[in-house]
């Protein structure tokens, strides 16, 4: 049953292959993604009518390749500056959050707690849909009130940012407080006893002993924002981001540039988590 | 004599490593047997292919007199106290005990006899609805025997039990495994690296180093005639010297030592003049200011430190070449005047030295 | 003592004010702005005023009401499969593989995830459709003599709601499990156990933290999904929260959509609540 | 490395900033509305940066009342759906016709759509292009289609589809041979009609294989002969009888829905000047017949006709005799309410089992 247990021949043999179907499962849909890339049709699906780099490189009427598809690439580029700014954001509340709550004590601190997990539990769509009504409502009232007509009130880009942003430093409030829980606290009164000032001391030893957390931290929310759809489907203004186009794209129309985009956001991806483990390898070892 | 267990020929490799190096033994009915080795030794790895969790390479296994190869762990008769007991932390502490009545298929009533009677062997009669984590350390242990014991194991097997446990109750412990290994009359078998428990509570102890059995002889027997130098120096306490054969006399053999003292002593090895030999001599051997020196082995020390710890109380010596010495101290305030930096003179009959052949 | 106070309680604040800002403007008080929209209708005058028309619109229509119960329905059907496939995947990977193939075991699991849930569902969509890579196979073959339409329906969509949260439950079950002691297992088939025995006995109490974090996660994800169901599920399957978007989308009713949307909160909660309480567990527990 | 990040934070930020300030266009239209040509065309002209999202007349609505009006410069409705939604929730801002070369457009149907879309004193649209919904028939494999009523019929079993959109309900109701437009002034009149149409619609979906959303892949499934009768745009059946002379569009029985789409400048338009040069560009003889060379609809611009292929001049002679032109249903503007009315119902055929 477990390594240490003799197993029966069947039994090994008959878990192996139901592992390895899974793994067909699973990469299955993905594979013929990608291989569908370089089929030289105007539709992803068979029959293969030979390989062609067309769908990266083209620029013809008939055929527009990813890298020059001006409408992706920059759909692409908003996921990148969306990513980007959320995965700051979050982190650094997150981090506040983590103290807060693992190292300080005050009232409501349990209801608090609780509110910070609720994320985990609303609906992406729900999240959406409320704060695009909050948006409005607040956008409302500076208008009518004070004739200010704020963006950040309204579907785009800075809203999907703070969208995004509300439920993805739940998850790094998480990852980063259970680093924090192994934090040995004798360190810091250590440095304390040493005479460093409270500041001094989260700076130079508990945020230096929360890197690994704050950087895979970084990783995990850029990745969630990267291909967030729920929440953005109703956030979304004028800018859309690559998981939002890709399904105005897939509904639409669906052209074989959509797999070279697949594709290359698998290799994208791909490259991003090992970068990501190799950093984590090496702050292990130092 | 009936053998419960008995192995040959055992050999078990994992890979390039010779775990367990063509190990052969038999453990009679009823007995308390125990393999006592430093870790890495191989023990543990001999206790799993008894449980059926591990394959020997090559040799046979035998219990009452069934071969064991091939066997499930869970079809084999015997039954195994883990290291860190592996009590089960999502059951209370009667549907641990009644786990395996119930895989045999056992029926309610008796099984609800059997867990009320086993409880009340091993003295918990009031726990049967703890939950495990409401146990204190010692319990836990009496638990997880009971829960094997339940279902009247042939042999009952024990790794290091008593490892997590500690001193006053692990001493506590050592004599109530006793006490109730001799009234239930369960073969058990016990390894530990603790060499106080396997001389405590066996019947016999093995001492096994590097995947062999080095001795296997009753706990006495260990303790007073060693038969290899890692027994020697294994089992209790013992001041060591590498000397050299001088001469040879009847039972007798004389040494000189690397500090050039001169002893007579008994040799287990057949020697030679100038054969390298190690000298083992336990602190207990030693007199302190002998008045009768007839036939002793005698030499000059000073007192380095006093190490006061009751009836276990030592001198902590050095001789004049700067060589260390302890020497049991017994607590019959014969030897209270000794102070540090005393010099006091040491002797000792030859009979208590023991001598090996030097390995290179 | 006071200046270290002084000192500390500013530092508290530093840490709180964000953390209030967070909660409160993003996660507070937009739901209570959606509570009090659902809570407003239009009158004859089209006039937004006090009402709980949403409500009992949604309860009136049956064809609002059958979706909700539907999409539940679904997503416990999805829940349930995904831990039945998912569970033995994750005790493959925490226990039976070999400690050097574990680690690529995981990446391989993960890589899939992290790739837009659009590509995954794309990639089915390929997969199954008509004219599609697995009928294109299967007439070569010639094991069918005409496509099968294999999208659109309702096994389809769970199959792929399924697909879509599997790492969900994956992830945290192999994580329980490798915290589970060896021994335990061992010391089960030295009293006698079996496989089965000592899977229920044994392995499933005690991977119940496990188990309910993933089935909370999945049964969320399936709930508030809204490619899977649009793109997969045909012309039968309409999902709540299609129906949220087409209130927003397609009526124009913000109200309505609100209304909608905060029952569907309301189920989660409730459902999750439940699943909770049925195994004594708690969410602060379960997420940790 | 810590270089390497700080270059990373200053491009990123940079590149989000840029994008803000540079002079860029808004585009909120229909697939198809703005070919990759006629973009690089209007870029290498005035030097903006043009953005287009995709869209179809609810998500534009939507879209709009979302941001009340912002994050476009141009949208292009329906002429039916600008009026009530402006009186509704003004998103629009009215069209300064000064600022529009009006020789560009043909003159009726820019009065049509000037009189449809006014709120008050101001119009808010003029019209881009029109087309006609109707069906698209593989005549090869599905005979005898040439009514709506095909949709529902159990001859085509499996092999139909079309889209579950406000179109659909009134194309049926058309067919049944009452007159939708007309009960459009009273609702409940309307509802019932409407309930009618939806029962007819759910007792027909075994028939239908898929309600498509998808343009591209509606046609992907005529061509592959997934789909043999269809209700859709008139440009899609001529795309597919350039390919396929066994496909083409059909003007049904009922007549087919004529629709005219537009352009229209949100309230909060940032680059009007672009959104009227772009209009300016677009309508240009040579441009608009691009247009319609490429995606087949017919455009509202005049002098078109010396850059027009003769297959897509061709197309419209083939589909529509003297009197199915007469017969075509102009969609009126669309009062307040009728869309929740019709949103309930197109939810229930959804669901319906």
């Amino acid at each position: 049953m477990i390594r240490s247990l003799p197993n029966p021949r069947w039994y090994k043999s008959g878990y192996s292959i139901f592992v390895a179907c899974f793994f067909i499962f699973l990469f299955a849909p993905l594979l013929v993604t990608c291989v569908l890339a370089f089929n030289n049709s105007n539709f992803p699906s068979l029959p293969w009518y030979g390989a062609t780099l067309d769908w990266f490189f083209a620029n013809t009427p008939d055929r527009v390749g990813i890298f020059h598809d001006a409408n992706n690439l920059r759909s692409i580029m908003t996921s990148i500056q969306t990513a980007f700014f959320v995965s700051i954001l979050s982190v650094t509340v997150g981090t506040c959050a983590a103290f807060l709550f693992e190292q300080e004590d005050f009232r409501f601190k349990q209801q608090l707690y609780f509110i910070m997990l609720a994320p985990l539990v609303i609906p992406g769509v729900i999240l959406g849909i409320s704060l695009l009504l909050a948006s409005n409502t607040a956008g409302m009232y500076f208008e009518d009130s004070f004739g200010l007509d704020v963006p950040l009130f309204r579907p785009g880009f800075w809203l999907v940012v703070v969208g995004q942003f509300s439920f993805i430093t739940t998850f790094v409030t998480l990852l980063i407080s259970a680093r924090l829980k192994k934090f040995d606290r004798t360190l810091e009164e250590a440095a304390l006893n040493l005479g460093a000032t409270r500041f001094e001391v989260i700076w130079h030893i508990t945020l230096r002993f929360l890197r690994p957390a704050i950087v895979s931290g970084l990783a995990v929310s850029f990745l969630m924002s990267f291909e967030n759809f729920n929440t953005t489907l109703f956030l979304v203004g004028s800018e859309p981001t690559l998981p939002i186009n890709l399904y105005l794209q897939v509904r639409d129309g669906s052209t074989p540039v959509i797999n070279a985009i697949s594709l290359l956001l698998m290799l994208g991806t791909s490259v991003f988590i090992a970068i990501n483990l190799l950093a984590s390898k090496k702050s292990a070892e130092s | 004599m009936n053998i419960d267990l008995s192995a040959k020929d055992i050999v078990k490799k994992f890979g390039a490593l010779t775990a367990v190096n063509n190990i052969s033994f038999d453990v009679p009915k009823g007995s308390f047997f125990s393999i006592l080795g430093p870790s890495g030794c191989g023990k543990t790895t001999l206790l799993r292919m008894i449980a059926g969790f591990d394959h020997p390479t090559s040799g046979s296994l035998k219990i009452c007199g069934r071969d064991m190869l091939g066997i499930a762990p869970n079809k084999r008769p015997v039954n195994l106290v883990f290291q860190h007991l592996a009590l089960f932390p999502m059951m209370n502490v009667s549907e641990n005990i009644a786990f395996g009545l119930h895989r045999r298929g056992v029926d309610k009533q008796t099984i609800q006899k059997k867990v009320h009677e086993i409880l009340e062997r091993v003295g918990l009669p009031e726990y049967a609805n703890k939950r495990i984590d409401q146990l204190s350390g010692g319990q836990k242990q009496r638990i997880a025997i009971a829960r094997c014991l339940v279902l009247d194991p042939t042999v009952l097997l024990l790794d290091e039990p008593l490892g997590a446990l500690d001193l006053k109750l692990r001493e506590q412990m050592k004599v109530e495994l006793k006490k109730l290994q001799s009234e239930v009359g369960t073969t058990f078998i016990y390894i530990t690296h603790d060499q106080s428990e396997a001389l405590v509570m066996s019947d016999s102890v093995a001492v096994m180093q590097n995947g062999v059995f080095e001795q296997i002889a009753s706990p006495r027997e260990l303790y007073a005639e060693p038969a290899t130098s890692f027994v020697a120096s294994f089992v209790g306490d013992n001041n060591t010297w590498s000397a050299t054969v001088s001469g040879i006399e009847n039972d007798c053999i004389a040494v000189e030592t690397d500090s050039n003292l001169h002893f007579k002593t008994r040799s287990k090895d057949n020697v030679s003049i100038g054969q390298k030999v190690d000298l083992f001599l336990r602190p207990e051997a030693i007199v302190i200011n002998p008045h009768d020196v007839s036939g002793l082995n005698l030499l000059q020390v000073t007192v380095k430190a006093v190490l006061f710890d009751g009836a276990n109380s030592r001198l902590l010596t050095v001789t004049k070449a700067g060589r260390e010495l302890t020497v049991s101290l017994p607590q019959n305030r014969q030897y209270d005047y000794i102070q540090k930096g005393d010099r006091i003179s040491l002797g000792w009959s030859p009979e208590s030295g023991i001598c090996f052949k030097r390995e290179e | 003592m006071t200046a270290f106070t002084k000192k500390k309680s500013l530092l508290f604040w530093l840490f709180l004010a964000p953390v209030i800002g967070w909660l409160g403007l993003l996660i507070i008080i937009p739901h209570i702005d959606l509570l009090i929209m659902s809570l407003k209708a239009e009158n004859d005058m089209g006039d937004l005023v006090w009402s709980t028309a949403n409500y009992m619109e949604f309860f009136r229509e049956p064809i609002y009401w059958v979706t909700f119960v539907r999409t539940a329905l679904y997503s416990v059907i999805t829940t349930v499969v995904t831990l039945m496939i998912s569970f033995p995947i994750a005790f493959y990977i925490a226990k039976v593989a070999s400690n050097k193939l574990r680690g690529a075991y995981v990446i391989l699991l993960l890589l899939p995830f992290w790739v837009s849930e659009l590509v995954r569902v794309y990639g089915w969509m390929i997969l199954l459709r008509e004219s599609g890579v697995l009928n294109f196979f299967l007439l070569k073959l010639g094991i069918i003599t005409t496509p099968i339409e294999m999208l659109y329906n309702d096994a389809t969509m769970i199959m792929g709601l399924v697909y879509s949260s599997m790492l969900f439950m994956v992830v945290p079950l192999i994580s329980v499990m490798e915290s589970l002691d060896d021994s335990l297992v061992e010391a089960s088939f030295d009293l006698g156990g079996g496989v089965i025995s000592t899977t229920w006995n044994i392995i499933i109490p005690h991977a119940k933290p496990g188990i309910t974090s993933g089935c909370i996660v999945v049964f969320m994800l399936s709930l508030g999904n809204y490619l899977t169901p649009n793109l997969m599920g045909g012309k039968n399957s309409l999902w709540f929260t299609e129906q949220i978007y087409n209130q927003f989308i397609a009526s124009f009713n913000w109200n309505q959509g609100a209304a909608f949307g905060f029952l569907l909160l309301l189920l989660s909660s409730l459902i999750i609540w439940f699943g909770l309480k049925v195994t004594k567990q708690t969410l602060g527990k379960v997420v940790a | 490395m810590k270089k390497a990040i700080l270059l990373a934070l200053m491009m990123v930020l940079s590149f989000t900033f840029s994008a803000h300030a540079g002079e860029t266009f808004n585009l909120l239209t229909w697939k198809g509305y703005a070919p990759t040509e006629l973009i690089k065309k209007f870029e290498a002209e005035t030097g903006y940066t043009v953005k287009v999202t995709y869209s179809n007349n609810e998500e534009m609505i939507a879209k709009l009342r979302a941001t009340r009006g912002a994050g476009f410069d141009l949208a292009q409705p329906s002429q039916d759906r600008i009026s009530s939604v402006q009186k509704k929730y003004s998103i629009y801002q009215p069209m300064d016709y000064s600022q529009i070369k009006s020789a560009l457009f043909i003159p009726s149907m820019l009065n049509a759509v000037k009189r449809n879309t006014a709120v008050e004193n101001n119009s808010y649209a003029v019209p881009f292009c029109w087309g006609t919904s109707g069906l698209i028939v593989n005549t090869a494999k599905a005979p005898g289609a040439t009514d709506y009523t095909a949709l529902i019929s159990e001859k085509y079993k499996g092999r139909v589809s079309y889209r579950l959109k406000r179109p659909t309900l009134i194309a049926m109701a058309f067919a049944m041979g009452k007159d939708p437009f007309a009960l459009y002034g009273s609702p409940t009149e309307y509802k019932k009609l409407m309930n009618k149409v939806a029962d007819e619609l759910i007792k027909a979906k075994p028939i239908v294989k898929n309600y498509w959303t998808n343009g591209d892949a509606l046609l992907q499934s005529m061509r592959s002969g997934e789909v043999t009768v269809a209700m859709a745009w008139d440009n899609g059946g001529w795309k597919l009888h350039a390919e396929n002379k066994d496909i083409d569009f059909i003007a049904p029985a009922s007549g087919a829905l004529g629709w005219i789409d537009t352009f229209a400048i949100p309230a909060k338009a940032k680059n009007t000047k672009a959104a009227y040069a772009w209009i300016n560009f677009i309508m240009r003889p040579e441009n608009a017949a691009m247009f319609t060379n490429k995606e087949k609809y017919a455009t509202a611009a005049v002098g078109v006709a010396k850059f027009l292929d003769k297959a897509v001049a061709d197309n419209f002679s083939r589909s529509f005799s003297e009197d199915t032109i007469d017969n075509i249903k102009w969609y009126p503007p669309v009062p307040a309410h009728i869309e929740a009315i019709e949103g309930k119902l197109l939810d229930k055929i959804k669901a319906a089992n």
